[in-house]
């Protein structure tokens, strides 16, 4: 047996630097604790931030369409900008930890090398298109997560954490077995190569059975994550568990790292003419968007209520995918790098007001009557609340309408007006939630009951995010078009 | 008669379905990761046989991550469940229906 | 100045977030100082209007997102010109009336807010421009109802916003499909008015688009059966918001029409004339109808506003200058007569805190200035000649007689009924014994509402007399429009009916 | 002889994981999934993948099994386990649709056939030795990140089990919060 | 002489204005000395401008400036005096002028006396506009105008409170005044309709541009026109069906009954008429249906008259009748007779309106005539005048009245619609009988007026002086009859009498003046020495018939306004609430129900969440499936 000769240059190991960073900076993390015990989270949170900021600079110095390490990693536009959402969406979450409550999870150094772990575990899946490393990269984020969100330590938390980790289990069964499906047909994991082998065997008998087939148990596996309708019940409950912090950043994250997968995958479908998948993904859009508007029309808690928004949001995200455009998947990048700051906001403005007593229901801790009459005791507070609320909602000129302009406008393109009309009267039912906050804010007489709970957990900290939130919502005119012209590039160059 | 690579798949595909039926049938946490080891073996199963079949390693490298992740969601499952025993003193998830609706 | 839309449109902006610095106490003269400032800068504008141009002044062109087509692009012409002054006046005059008591501050700075809104729409070039601040638009006014409302303001808020914004929803596919088009023909984004003006587009994509363009505008205008938000909204709304929805939000609907579904697809446009004259008709009568059973004053004047509307989609879909000129110019009267009878209904509501018709009667007596007033803005709402009324009503329906004849008589009936319920209430509040010795003492109109009425009674005369300053412009620019029309339809029957004027004789 | 083996192996792995899903005594359950880990692995030599049979006896019926008796214990397992069934027809037309919609993906005849391997074993080879090459270059990463991820678990577990968790800091109580009163009381 | 035309046209204007500036004050006797001079100088400028006009024989032509100047529409503020115009004015100025000075007395005690003056002139403006203007839309303007006038006049009293019909047929002042309104609104819209049609038509819509291309269109077109012109006119002049505004407008204070509801606004329909004759000339149908609906309406109102007890509601149905004497003339071609009479009527009219002011000044405004009688001996002068003012409108030699009606009769005989001529020449007995039965049962017989505790009193002798003007016109205006024809005859079509006619002229006065003087008897006999009324006649049918005006009220009331008024309710509460808004909050409620069921599956057990991915796995393999079979 000879000995394995590795070119050292083509392994083109600086494509692995971004990882490499967040792991290195877990791993500090981890020393730090080791070496001393007793150090505040600041300290925490400052590296963490660091780290990702790092990770970021290294991100963008990478060159675009190159593989490294024997072909499992793959750096081209999307994954660059799936690193950049994702290592941004978590340099901005992660302040949030320094709250002016003591808080369960944040009394452990680990949680912050978790946090990197996590975020360790995201980057893989965006910057591969091995589904070996994409499976390990999911698991690994996914273990995580689970261990953060239980970290918060209440009982809600725990309740929620084992819902998420179960339903997770049955994903990954399915996940497994969709790659082995695809892997059947393909003898291959990686998609390049998955591709080219669909092409040529396109004209086989029966090959279209395991080749949808795959992809259902795909669907499965990916709506999950993504929370799309049926697969999104843990949604509502994990979040309404979870700190409004991490809820508010598994609105964005996790779903970005896996609309990426969802990306390369589905679009290796489109490429090849499958309809059959992109019906299947447009309807369950569709059934999503709808159906969770419906379920947060009803809701009587905030949080729980913009759970279920941002699985509507995800819902009409996903229409995105289906269209298989430059314009459609630069669409999908544009509305979560809006969707993100949006939704940083309102799930902070929400951490601001937790407290340690569940005043006005017994169950929800951010029920609506909480924010009855905001206007009177924190104006600033509900107007901007307001703004995050409106954003959501579409209307003009905050962030999010450019992003809902966008995909709609993507949608128009690809000629399914039904399909751009529909999602058009599911953002007119959803107005009615955001607008009832807004109501309870501005309209409804205050609750004098208590003192300001909407105000408990306020730090400078938690302000300069909602600031930078508030600001980035309002002010989204001025850097929508460079915003869209990068992304558009990046994802033009990966031959999207 | 010859065992052909049909036969193994039909096989995962079965174990994989008695994995799911566990997963939805089971209201003991405990047994119902059982089950969900159940499922990930069924795919191992696919994963092997496959990859012997056409004699690539790929597919046995995608059953060793994820006999690896399988023990990792053991240790992280075990440890959830430990806290759930703890806070509700059952593991029967019934009792863990307090986030509904 | 040229750059005077921006200063137009930012002014009541700046102004409204300094507002928040102004101390409770001085905050109505600060936004009376600002709104009157505003409507300065309004008249300037029309000053320094040139009435022989029909195309676009003030023209500001700024690429906001060059390369998805959207830029920040004002104009105005002669249909946008006196609604932008007129949007300044109506909200001047809201806020000297301004009788709310409890958060002032609150209420200044929405309308201002509002206000930013208003002449957005009416001065955007840019649809997607447009669209943010018709938009917009829904937010101040939804806090407006829902803060100083009555005892439904919640419901008439919400379903005022989620109404309007359903139909706005598919108005923007619209918008965006007709950006599309223009795309994959000139291989360039656009949103830009103008530059979809030179588009011609195939009849069928017309219909659907003007089908979308409808939707949007129709909630707006609000046409039956899509109307039963407003008498919510008037019913509920304080004075100020009835006055501003009345008189500049529900314009927005007609404005539309003119501006998009006009000029964009002419030949759908001559295609619809009679399903869309029908339910002008029906909207005419059958809102009448439901105004005389009104036992609320101002629902009446709601119910009222609907019939009126449905006069000026008829006098747009004559498709001839007259009809649209006249449409125009009943857009502006309408917006000051209903704006005033809603100011005048606040007047008597903060006297007595109800509206019920019953509860009066014989008020001319105890309020002879006030039963004048009334009077004067009911007989122009009824369409007296030599009131503002009369000219942009005989001009729609004298428009659409060209079109149809049967129909603009089942139309021409609002005259009649129109009479009838106007009539009915003023015998009922005004006439007649006092019933109510209440009623004996009720103070007639204070300085405050004769400064904000009085303006408004000499435009409805000056206007109804010598109405050429106004309708001038309007005619300049809505010949151009009734032109380009022309030029751009390509069915026979489009060619025909949309009907070009002569070259006007040079002076006699 | 291959097919023999299979179908004794086939048969026992399904009745055992039947008798997983099916029995009421955890203990039962248990033991029945260590047997068909192991009865796996058995297929797993018939297919020639010496290596991951060998995995799977150590990790699954080794170390996974392991861990479940040493929660088990903590649970006080040996109680029997009451479950409330609620609707067995449901579970049983969705594992069934299930069942069939997989079994007609799997049994599709295009699996398998004509396929260029992607990484192929280096001939004369054997098993475990084609694995550790393959692993050791082309799954580096993979093999790294899985290394994170047992990593991860590990802190999982020990933060999850820990004592420190038995008080919380963030746990949310029903009422009036103490110190608002207090405050007003003043 | 444009000066004059000005002067004529805002003198009355500025007189309105000059009121209303102290409208709500207390008397101000200056108003009522103001108002009337400048009234009267309008009146002088109207004289100026007929002696212009009749000497110049060309119409007196001014452009104020430009009102609507939209696309190809071009309307001005002109002003035109022809011999028409000039006629119209002089009347209208003279009676207005008289009806000022006259209500210095009537209103005298009323607090709204500025007020009145204010609204007075105001419906001399208007109805000046009216006729001087050289533009349909111009008339228009006119036309609402004295609408408006009319419906503040009307509803003058406007604090009087709505009695049932069975007390007060006209409920209000207030609602009689909006019946006036809209009822005119309704023939309103058939002018609108008419000015539509000549717009759209000819592309202008002045007079003579008008009438000179009337040529080019097609007859039906014309017909249409003709027909919708004179929907407007039989608005205004209260014809039927569209009458019944008349009647109750009587509700207003009586120098406004005289003055518009007798001398001017109603005849505005007329004027209309014989101011398109180019157009009606050539749809003869049209015209022919118009002189018959004249003759209807000329022995309709006779009719009730003959039986009604209020003093100023005869007079009402007087008048109406004789407007169907000028529609008739109108319609039978001889438009001058028209106009003749208009003017004649105008005069005699009026101050049998104002007569019966000072009556009802006496009676303290009671207006029933069974409980006057024998006023004469109070009030002689009075007397005296309404004398005179029925027997001119009885067509007794040699008053006003004699002139004009005989030439209508003439020209009914000379067109050979001997029908027409029949029914006229009825009416004419009609008309001298219940003239007369009023006056002698307010005048003579038996003193009745005591049972109501009234004491008679003269009115003031300026307000005489003013009526005698009237009575002077009354008497002498017919004898211009020659004159007046070759005045007005440049501008209208002349009316020649056949030969035939000629010959039987003296004939056909004997046989008139015979019904009339019959008329006069018979009401002489029955109530001059006291009132006779008997049960039995009371209680017939015809008597109940035309004592409630043929039902017609009613019918309005029962088949118009109260359907109308339920189905606007149901419209609002059944249709608007219940099935539109219902509509729209039911698609709200589904959406929201919708979201409560589908929630349910949110049921919190983790068991079911699995149950739901594993069945929505089974899910999109059938969308999957579905799809490929729907492909």
């Amino acid at each position: 047996m000879e000995a394995i000769n590795i070119d050292f240059a083509a392994l083109n190991l600086i494509t692995l630097s971004p990882m490499l960073i967040t792991l290195l900076g877990a791993l500090v993390i981890l020393c730090i604790d080791l070496i001393k015990s007793d150090l505040d989270k600041t300290l925490y949170v400052t590296l963490t931030i660091l780290t990702l900021f790092v990770a970021i600079g290294a991100t963008l110095s990478l060159n675009i369409n190159e593989r490294g390490l024997f072909n499992t990693i793959l750096i081209d536009g999307v994954s660059i900008l799936g690193q950049l959402l994702i290592l941004a969406g978590s340099m901005l979450f992660i302040p949030l930890a320094l709250t002016k409550r003591k808080f369960h999870d944040f009394s452990y150094p680990e949680y912050f090398a978790l946090f990197l772990f996590m975020v360790f575990g995201f980057q893989f899946m965006a910057a591969s298109d091995n589904l070996i490393l994409i499976f390990v990269g999911l698991e690994t984020a996914s273990l995580a997560l689970y261990t953060l969100i239980a970290m918060h330590n209440t009982k809600l938390a725990h309740e929620a954490a084992i819902k998420y980790f179960t339903m997770g289990a049955l994903a990954a069964g399915f996940f497994a077995m969709g790659a082995a499906a695809i892997y059947g047909v393909t003898g291959s994991v990686e998609m390049d190569s998955i591709v080219k082998v669909f092409q040529s065997k396109m004209s086989e008998p029966s090959i279209m059975v395991p080749i949808i087939g795959g992809a259902l148990l795909m669907i499965v596996a990916i709506g999950f994550k993504v929370s799309l309708i049926p697969f999104h019940m843990w949604t509502p409950d994990v979040y309404e568990g979870a700190s409004a912090s991490m809820a508010g950043y598994m609105s964005i994250v996790p779903k970005i790292a896996m609309m990426v997968v969802a990306m390369r995958l589905f679009g290796m479908y489109m490429e090849l003419d499958i309809e059959i998948v992109r019906y299947t993904i447009i309807a369950l859009a569709i059934i999503t968007t709808t159906l969770a508007n419906l379920m947060a029309l009803v809701q009587n808690d905030v949080k729980r209520m913009l759970a279920y928004s941002s699985i509507s949001h995800a819902g009409f995200v996903l229409v995105a995918i289906a269209l298989d455009t430059t314009k459609g998947y630069s669409s999908l990048f544009m509305y979560y790098s809006l969707f993100m700051f949006t939704n940083l906001g309102a799930f902070a403005m929400l951490w601001v007001s937790r407290h340690k007593y569940n005043v006005h229901h017994d169950r929800f801790h951010h029920p609506y009557e909480k924010f009855a009459g905001m206007i009177k005791k924190a104006p600033v507070s509900a107007v901007i609340m307001a703004i995050f609320m409106l954003s959501l909602a579409g209307v003009p000129p905050f962030s999010l309408f450019w992003g809902k302009l966008y995909v709609l406008s993507a949608v128009v393109d690809s000629g399914y007006y039904a399909v751009a009309i529909i999602l058009a009267l599911n953002s007119a039912v959803a107005v009615y939630y955001y607008l009832k906050l807004i109501i309870y804010m501005f309209l409804k007489p205050e609750d004098l009951s208590q003192g300001n709970v909407v105000y408990a957990n306020r730090s400078l900290a938690l302000e300069m995010v909602i600031g930078l939130a508030a600001l980035a919502t309002i002010a989204s005119i001025f850097y929508v078009d460079p915003l869209m012209q990068f992304i558009t590039d990046l994802v033009g160059a990966s031959g999207y | 008669m010859t065992i052909t690579l049909t036969h193994y798949l039909v096989l995962s595909a079965i174990l994989f379905t008695i994995g799911l039926a566990g997963v939805i049938r089971r209201k003991n946490l405990l047994m119902l990761f059982f089950a969900t080891e159940i499922m990930l073996n069924a795919a191992n199963i696919a994963f092997v046989s496959i990859s012997s079949f056409i004699n690539d390693l790929s597919g046995q490298m995608f059953a060793l991550f994820i006999i690896a992740i399988a023990a990792s969601e053991v240790a992280v499952g075990l440890g959830l469940l430990i806290l759930i025993y703890k806070k509700y003193g059952t593991l029967d998830l019934d009792k863990l229906s307090t986030m509904r609706g | 100045m040229s750059n005077i839309l921006t200063v137009l449109i930012f002014f009541p902006l700046i102004a409204a977030i300094f507002g928040f610095m102004v101390n409770q106490k001085s905050i109505r003269v600060y936004g009376i100082t600002v709104a009157a400032a505003e409507f300065l800068l309004s008249l300037w504008l029309w000053a320094s209007f040139d009435s022989t141009n029909p195309g676009m002044q003030f023209v500001e062109q700024l690429s906001l997102i060059p390369q998805f087509g959207i830029s920040y692009y004002l104009g105005v012409d002669g249909i946008s010109l006196f609604i932008v002054i007129m949007s300044t006046l109506m909200t001047l005059i809201g806020i000297i009336a301004l009788s709310v008591k409890d958060d002032i501050k609150n209420m200044i700075i929405t309308l201002l807010f509002l206000e930013v809104a208003m002449i957005g729409v009416f001065v955007s070039l840019d649809v997607i421009l447009f669209y943010v601040f018709w938009e917009f638009s829904l937010v101040p006014m939804l806090y407006v109802i829902g803060a100083w409302g009555g005892n439904l303001r919640l419901y008439a808020s919400i379903k005022f916003f989620i109404y309007t914004f359903a139909g706005s929803l598919v108005m923007l596919i619209g918008m965006l499909y007709m950006a599309f088009i223009y795309h994959s023909t000139t291989g360039v984004w656009s949103f830009s008015l103008t530059d979809w003006y030179s588009l011609i587009l195939p009849f069928d994509v017309q219909k659907y688009l003007f089908l979308a363009f409808f939707l949007g505008f129709a909630i707006k205008v609000p046409m039956f059966p899509f109307h039963t938000w407003l008498p919510y909204a008037h019913g509920q709304a304080p004075t100020v918001g009835s006055v501003i929805l009345a008189a500049v939000l529900l314009k927005m609907g007609t404005y539309g029409f003119v501006r998009f579904s006009l000029p964009l697809f002419p030949d759908a446009s001559v295609a619809y004339i009679l399903p869309v004259g029908i339910i002008a008709v029906i909207m005419i009568i059958y809102t009448a109808m439901i105004a005389y059973a009104q036992k609320d004053i101002k629902q009446v004047i709601a119910y009222s506003s609907i019939s009126h509307m449905g006069v000026i989609v008829l006098g747009t879909f004559a498709m001839n200058t007259e009809g649209i000129a006249g449409s125009v110019f009943l857009m502006l009267s309408h917006g000051i007569v209903s704006g005033a009878l809603f100011l005048l209904v606040g007047v008597i509501y903060d006297r007595k805190h109800t509206k019920i018709m019953s509860e009066f009667g014989g008020l001319a007596k105890s309020m002879p200035n006030f039963a004048v007033v009334f009077g004067v803005m009911t007989m122009a709402a009824v369409g007296l000649p030599l009131t503002i009324g009369f000219i942009g009503e005989y001009l729609s329906l004298a428009g659409f007689f060209k079109v149809s004849p049967t129909l603009t008589v089942l139309g021409g009936t609002s005259i009649i009924l129109g009479a009838a319920y106007m009539l009915k209430a003023l015998k009922n509040t005004f006439f007649g014994p006092i019933t109510n010795p209440e009623n004996e003492n009720l103070p007639d109109l204070d300085a405050k509402e004769l400064t904000a009425l009085i303006p408004l009674v000499a435009i409805v005369i000056w206007l109804g007399i010598y109405p050429k300053p106004v309708l001038g412009p309007i005619d300049t620019t809505t010949k151009a429009l009734v032109q380009m029309m022309h030029n751009k339809a390509q069915t026979k029957e489009a060619k025909a009916t949309i009907l070009v004027s002569k070259p006007k004789k040079e002076a006699k | 002889m291959e097919a023999i083996a299979f179908y004794i192996f086939g048969v026992l792995i399904v009745g055992l994981f039947l008798v997983t899903i099916l029995s009421r005594d955890i203990l039962y359950s248990m033991s029945a999934l260590a047997a068909g880990m192991v009865m796996i692995s058995g297929l797993f030599f018939i297919l020639g993948a010496d290596f991951l049979g060998a995995v799977q006896l150590v990790v699954y019926s080794g170390a996974i099994m392991a861990l479940y008796a040493f929660g088990m214990m903590f649970f006080d397992a040996t109680r029997e386990v009451k479950e409330k069934h609620g609707s067995g027809l449901l579970v049983f037309i969705l594992s069934g649709a299930s069942a069939l919609i997989m079994v007609i993906i799997f049994a599709a005849p295009a699996i398998g056939n004509k396929i260029e391997p992607l990484v192929q074993a280096t001939k004369g080879v054997d098993n475990p030795h084609a694995i550790g090459e393959v692993l050791f270059t082309k799954y580096l990463i993979p093999f790294e990140v899985a290394a994170v991820m047992l990593l991860v678990a590990m802190i999982a577990g020990i933060i999850l089990a820990s004592k420190k968790m038995d008080e919380s800091l963030s746990e949310v109580y029903v009422g009036a919060d103490p110190e608002t009163e207090k405050k007003e009381q003043v | 002489m444009e000066k004059y035309l000005y002067i004529a046209l805002f003198a009355p204007f500025v007189s309105s204005l000059f009121s209303a500036l102290f409208a709500q004050q207390k008397k101000m006797q200056f108003v009522g000395i103001v108002a009337p001079i400048l009234i009267g100088i309008s009146l002088m400028s109207s004289l100026l401008l007929l002696s212009h006009v009749h000497e110049s024989g060309e119409a007196v032509r001014a452009n104020l400036m430009d009102w609507i100047v939209v696309g190809d529409m071009n309307i001005t503020f002109g002003f035109a005096v022809d011999q028409v115009t000039a006629v119209m004015m002089v009347v209208v100025t003279t009676v207005s002028t008289v009806v000022h000075i006259y209500s210095n007395y009537y209103m005298d005690h009323d607090i709204s006396f500025n007020r009145f003056f204010s609204y007075l002139s105001a419906f001399v403006f208007s109805m000046m506009i009216l006729v001087m203007s050289d533009n349909f839309l111009g008339l228009f303007i006119g036309w609402e105008g004295v609408g408006v006038c009319s419906w503040l006049l009307i509803g003058f009293w406007y604090h009087k409170k709505d009695e049932s019909k069975d007390v007060n047929p006209s409920v209000s002042p207030s609602w009689a005044a909006n019946e006036a309104f809209i009822v005119n609104r309704i023939a309103d819209l058939g002018m609108l309709v008419g000015i539509f049609l000549i717009y759209w038509n000819l592309g202008t819509l002045t007079y003579t541009e008008v009438f000179a291309q009337l040529g080019t269109l097609d007859h039906t077109l014309l017909v249409w026109i003709g027909i919708t012109l004179f929907i407007g006119a039989m608005g205004k002049s209260a014809q039927f069906p569209l009458h019944t505004w008349l009647t109750d407008a009587m509700e207003g204070p009586t120098p406004v009954s005289a003055l518009i509801h007798a001398a001017t606004m109603v005849t505005a329909g007329v004027y209309l008429v014989i101011r398109a004759n180019p157009l009606y000339s050539q749809i003869p149908e049209v015209s022919y249906g118009i002189a018959l609906l004249g003759t209807f309406v000329a022995i309709f109102a006779a009719s009730m008259a003959l039986v009604n007890r209020d003093l100023k509601r005869i007079v009402a149905y007087s008048t109406l009748s004789q407007l169907g004497y000028m529609f008739a003339a109108a319609g039978l071609g001889a438009y001058w007779i028209a106009l003749f009479h208009l003017a004649a009527h105008a005069f005699f009219k009026a101050l049998l309106f104002l007569g019966a002011g000072n009556v009802m000044h006496a009676m303290h405004d009671e207006l029933d005539i069974f409980k006057m009688g024998g006023l004469k001996k109070k009030m002689f002068w009075s007397f005296l005048m309404m004398g005179l003012a029925s027997l001119a409108l009885a067509g007794i030699y040699p008053l006003a009245g004699f002139f004009s009606k005989d030439a209508i009769l003439e020209a009914a005989f000379n067109e050979h619609t001997y029908g027409i001529w029949f029914v006229l020449w009825l009416t004419a007995g009609l008309t001298a009988f219940y003239s007369f039965r009023q006056v002698f049962i307010v005048f003579l017989g038996d003193e009745r007026y005591h049972e109501i505790g009234a004491h008679p009193h003269e009115a003031k002798p300026y307000a005489l002086w003013a009526m005698s003007v009237l009575a002077v016109l009354a008497v002498i205006f017919g004898w211009f009859r020659e004159d007046f024809m070759e005045f007005i005859t440049k501008f209208l079509p002349a009316y020649e009498m056949s030969e035939h006619t000629h010959h039987m002229v003296w004939i056909l006065t004997i046989v008139t003046t015979a019904i009339a003087v019959t008329g006069i008897l018979v009401a002489f006999f029955k109530y001059s020495k006291k009132l006779n009324r008997s049960e039995k006649t009371e209680n017939s049918f015809a008597y109940k018939l035309l004592y409630n005006q043929y039902y017609i009220p009613h019918f309005y009331e029962k088949a118009i306004t109260k359907p109308y008024a339920e189905l606007s309710e149901i419209a609002w509460q059944e249709l608007d609430m219940k099935v539109v808004d219902a509509t729209v909050d039911g698609i709200a409620k589904t959406i929201e129900s919708s979201g409560d069921v589908s929630r349910r599956a949110q049921d919190g057990n983790l068991s079911s969440y699995l149950k739901w991915m594993t069945a929505g796995f089974v899910l999109i393999t059938i969308i999957a499936v579905i799809s490929v079979v729907i492909k």
